[in-house]
């Protein structure tokens, strides 16, 4: 299946869900309203993306950008899932219920900038040592230990 | 930074009076690790009632490094994510600029790369299928499964002149084209592996000792398989029918006729097959790729060394040996990707150690780390 | 203490300074034939490591050189791969265990000097020879089998001009470094003559 | 020379033959697994690296004798001994030529099977007193796997004393006749199988496990105190080799005089070398299919030997 037909897909199951939609590079795009995000989850499991295949998150100044990837083995097709999360006490709902693959990857995101899970059963640093401040993927860490590399590109 | 396990728990026993737990720290400097992995395991007897895997003990902050280096910077720091399978990180970076980027790699090129991807595959298998066999105890399979890595190592040295991170596959192509007689040299190798691969399979698979240590260990249902997101050998022994090569083709794949071997019962010894079995077929993939490899240029012609592909964000991924490789990279336009990360198969295969070491022996927890074959640096990156 | 304490003390203070010069041909001579390692790999050059010890191509064996998986057996520890922040601790322990003399080889550029690792990371140890005393270096990312051959042999050159007196000694006490600095104090037990 | 004093030099004697044989058989152990993994084994220290096993024991002399804050002190120093002597002891009832074998007791036969299996003593305590949960795992695996295979080994020897008539080792090699060996086939592998349980090397390691236990119930150990459960190791596969080559396939009985005793070391190398071959070869088994062998396989096995034997012997 390629993309345009999951999107005629989506939009003959979902019509709510039809204008979130978008393409870029080949690839389509769910972006929803965080409080959204579980129910929006829920219905593209039951539309056949069984695989919760990467959970990270993206730190876009003001707000952080929550990306998952979902894949469907029977479409075989793969689509993004998107929300923004604000900067101050960002959190959203874990996807834990819905795919147990989202326990490790969440507590990667949780490490690595701080976003936390409601509902997560383990929400605890699995990258860094349990006594690490800071979380450094976001673009405003601070370490004086990292030394900058020289900007000769 | 602690190095303390938790307090043992008072458990009550079956007839009533407190039992303490003996909990056995594995790890992080363990022979049967793999690497640099941790698991707490609470035993009762030697029957594991509970575990806890702690990674984290090679995080070098790939993705943060990458986010102040050039596209074409980032390849080298992508050998050493999966280093015993170099190539694959290569290739799924190098696929997801492209795809930023717009670039239309030559065909010689995407042939070379399913050469060298399948090589990995088969030096990836027999690493993992040796050190899993050496986990219980078989150090000769692990010697002769070595050796034949060793050949393929050969092999790439011969062709980008390193043994271990290649940095081989480039945006756009590949470094340098095929030596000359290096495909020969191939084929050979493939005729000689079969007969290898004959061999292991008789002297490990065949052998009454490992098939009652790995048959009915770490049992994973298909449905669990998939909800936990395992991909690669760890779904397929599992009877899950996933492979990207042949269900999410990419690449020149579809022009080859290979089979994907599934497992039935979704224990250790399944597993371990399946990748047996894969390195058959990625023999005949490469058989078949050398027999239709095109001539014509290796790389794109005129091709910039600074790329800067317009904002947006792409993902693409690749079947490694450890299942579906994935690499997410957001541009801004800038000749630095704003952040790249890394869907590390291992990372996923791995969280599933606590769910399939419960109710095995310690003896066995070695047997289920192996048969996930996880590579810390792809899993802590 | 072991034996080789008292005997070491022993002929210092007695009459035996020549005893003691053959004392430690015969002695360096088994330990420099002898060196059982640790391989303490974490990344890439565990890979590496691995090949150069009894394997079919680089027979490590050969030398007598065997891998332990035990510290507390061993007397080489090659630290092979990047050690992380979260891991020195661990690699200090497993130092700590390892009975004297003990030697380390740092092996790879990670381990030299955090190589390729060495810029915008926040998590990596620029260097093992920031908390442990390194007495080989391996550079190479990763380094060949034969260049992990090689520097056990150059480590057998350097046993060969130990003395077994009890003031040249491998006796080096280790501290985890404080929360401020990053140099963990590296002190032989006495500063004495060369035997 | 008797009493005390006999004791003293056959107990000595036994002591250096085992230092001895260690010192070879680890050589050969590492040539010949060499030889399976395709590769050369010592080399270069002395001729064909025969020099390498006298300069690691040297080195092991030489090195720190660490002894860990936790441990229990005195148990910890003196369990590698309690190991070492009862092999050590048991070499003394193993007739090495016609008419000679130190101790010439008369429950010679029981005398082997019993008094090695004492080690298991020094094991458990080694375990224990490590305060190491490796440990203390690889004791207890230990004690439990060598108390089980104690059962199939000891029938497996009874078939033979039942033919001899006698536990007198040298009494039983007196009585030897060369169709034994075929009536006491499946009594030698039960012999064969449980021997190697008992000097725990692979596919029953399970007490030391490196791949799990990283060194099993010597892994606080260092240095000499190590040293010495290694060579208990190999004297308690010296021994086994040499009782089993002597009593089941007839050691010295098949040439007369000295070219016996030759042909008695040959047959006992030709046993350390198959223990070698296995140890390279299998895999190791978990604990639950350990104890399923013993039980349900090796002490059947023995019993129906036993009924064999019990046939034969009235027709003899």
């Amino acid at each position: 299946m390629n993309i345009d037909e999951l999107r005629d897909h989506l939009c003959g199951q979902y019509p709510d869900l039809c204008p979130l939609f978008s393409i870029e590079f080949g690839d389509g795009t769910l972006q929803v309203e965080c409080r959204g995000l579980y129910d929006a989850a829920a219905d593209l499991k039951s539309l056949g993306f069984d695989m919760l295949g990467m959970v990270t998150a993206v730190d876009r100044g003001e707000h952080f950008e929550m990306v998952y990837r979902l894949t469907s083995r029977e479409m075989s097709v793969g689509m993004f899932l998107k929300c923004l999360v604000p900067r101050d006490k960002p959190h959203t709902r874990s996807l834990y219920d819905l795919w147990p693959a989202a326990l490790w990857q969440e507590r990667e995101v949780y490490d690595l900038f701080g976003i936390e899970f409601d509902g997560h059963p383990d929400l605890r640093r699995i990258m860094l040592p349990e006594d690490w401040v800071g979380h450094p993927l976001r673009k405003d860490y601070q370490d004086e230990r990292i030394i900058k590399r020289p900007d000769y590109i | 930074m602690s190095l303390q396990i938790e307090e043992q728990r008072q458990t009550e026993g079956p007839d009533g009076r407190p039992r303490q737990e003996l909990v056995v720290n594995v790890g992080p400097s363990h022979p049967s690790t793999h690497g640099v992995g941790r698991v707490v395991v609470h035993l009762d007897g030697e029957v594991i009632t509970k575990a806890d895997m702690i990674i984290g003990y090679l995080h070098r902050g790939i993705e943060k490094m990458c986010e102040n280096r050039t596209y074409l910077q980032v390849v080298p720091l992508t050998d050493r994510l999966d280093y015993v399978g170099s190539m694959y990180s290569n290739w799924a970076y190098c696929r997801a600029v492209e795809r930023l980027a717009a670039i239309r790699v030559p065909e010689r090129a995407e042939y070379i790369r399913v050469i060298v991807a399948e090589m990995q595959r088969i030096a990836s298998h027999m690493m993992s299928i040796g050190s899993a066999a050496a986990d219980t105890a078989a150090a000769t399979l692990f010697i002769y499964s070595f050796d034949e890595r060793e050949r393929i190592i050969e092999l790439f040295e011969e062709l980008c002149g390193a043994r271990l991170t290649y940095n081989y596959v480039r945006p756009g192509g590949v470094a340098f084209d095929l030596p000359e007689g290096w495909t020969d040299s191939v084929l050979e190798f493939t005729k000689a592996h079969r007969k290898a691969l004959d061999l292991m399979d008789r002297m490990y698979f065949g052998n009454v000792i490992a098939r009652g240590r790995l048959k009915g260990v770490a049992v994973l249902g298909r449905d669990d398989a998939v909800a936990w997101g395992a991909s690669g050998p760890v779904a397929r022994g599992s009877g899950v029918d996933w492979d990207l090569r042949k269900h999410d083709s990419y690449s020149v794949y579809p022009r080859f006729d290979f089979n994907v071997p599934i497992g039935e019962n979704g224990d250790a010894y399944d597993r371990a097959r399946t990748r047996l079995l894969e390195c058959y077929e990625s023999c005949s993939i490469i058989e078949q790729a050398i027999e239709q490899m095109p001539t014509g240029p290796h790389k794109v012609e005129g091709q910039p060394r600074l790329i800067m592909p317009r904002a947006g964000d792409a993902y693409d991924h690749i079947e490694s040996a450890r299942g579906s490789l994935g690499v997410y990279i957001v541009a801004d336009g800038s000749p630095r990707p704003y952040r790249v990360k890394f869907r590390s198969p291992a990372f996923c295969n791995l969280a599933l150690v606590p769910k399939l070491a419960v109710g095995h022996t310690l003896s066995d927890l070695v047997v289920v780390l192996g048969s996930l074959d996880p590579v810390f640096g792809e899993v802590d990156r | 203490m072991a034996i080789v304490d008292r005997v070491g003390s022993a002929l210092e203070h007695g009459p035996g300074r020549v005893v003691l010069s053959s004392l430690d041909a015969l002695f360096d001579w088994a330990r420099s034939h002898s060196q059982w390692v640790m391989p303490m790999g974490t990344a890439c050059c565990a890979m590496e490591m691995i090949a150069s010890f009894p394997f079919t191509k680089f027979d490590s064996d050969r030398h007598g050189v065997i891998p332990q998986a035990d510290p507390r057996h061993a007397d080489v520890m090659v630290v092979a791969g990047t050690i992380t922040r979260k891991m020195q601790p661990a690699v200090i322990r497993l130092y700590e265990q390892m009975p004297d003399p003990k030697w380390v080889i740092a092996m790879g550029n990670c381990t030299v000097s955090g190589g390729i690792f060495y810029y915008d990371t926040y998590s990596v140890v620029r260097g093992v020879d920031e908390f442990l005393p390194v007495d080989v270096y391996i550079a190479g990312c990763p380094p060949r089998p034969e260049a992990v051959q090689d520097a056990l042999m150059q480590l057998r050159e350097k046993i060969r001009q130990e003395s077994i007196g009890p003031n040249t000694r491998h006796v080096r006490k280790l501290t985890l470094p404080g929360p401020g600095e990053s140099r963990a104090s590296v002190e032989p037990s006495e500063p004495g003559e060369v035997g | 020379m008797s009493g005390f004093v006999g004791g003293l030099v056959w107990g000595l004697a036994g002591g250096m033959l085992i230092a001895l044989a260690t010192v070879f058989g680890v050589w050969w152990e590492r040539k010949v697994a060499g030889r399976i993994h395709m590769r050369i084994g010592p080399q270069t220290t002395g001729p064909a690296g025969l020099l390498q096993v006298p300069a690691d024991t040297l080195k092991m002399i030489l090195k720190e004798d660490i002894t860990p804050a936790q441990v229990d002190v005195r148990v910890f120093r003196l369990a590698p001994h309690i190991v070492f002597v009862p092999v050590a002891m048991s070499l003394t009832v193993i007739p090495f030529a016609s008419g000679f074998a130190p101790l010439n007791t008369s429950i010679g036969m029981l005398f082997f099977l019993a008094v090695p299996s004492l080690s298991v003593i020094g094991m458990l305590l080694a375990g224990w007193s490590s305060r190491n949960t490796y440990a203390t795992i690889g004791g207890l695996r230990a004690a439990a796997q060598m108390i089980s295979y104690e059962l199939p080994r000891t029938l497996s020897v009874l078939s033979v004393v039942v033919l001899a008539g006698s536990m007198r080792p040298l009494e039983v090699m007196e009585a030897w006749r060369p169709w034994w060996i075929l009536a006491n086939a499946i009594g030698f592998l039960v012999y064969f199988i449980s021997s190697i349980a008992e000097v725990n090397s692979i596919p029953f390691d399970l007490p030391q496990a490196e791949s799990e236990l990283v060194a099993g119930y010597f892994a606080d150990y260092s240095g000499i105190r190590w040293g010495i459960f290694m060579m208990t190791e190999y004297g308690a596969v010296v021994a086994a080799s040499l009782f089993g080559a002597a009593v089941f396939l007839g050691g010295w009985r098949w040439l007369p005089g000295a070219f016996g005793v030759v042909l008695f070391i040959a047959l006992t190398l030709l046993l350390i070398t198959a223990i070698i071959f296995v140890k390279w070869t299998f895999p190791r088994m978990r604990s639950d299919q350990l104890m399923t062998t013993a039980w349900k396989i090796l002490t059947p096995m023995a019993l129906v030997q036993l009924v064999i034997v019990g046939v034969i012997v009235p027709w003899m």
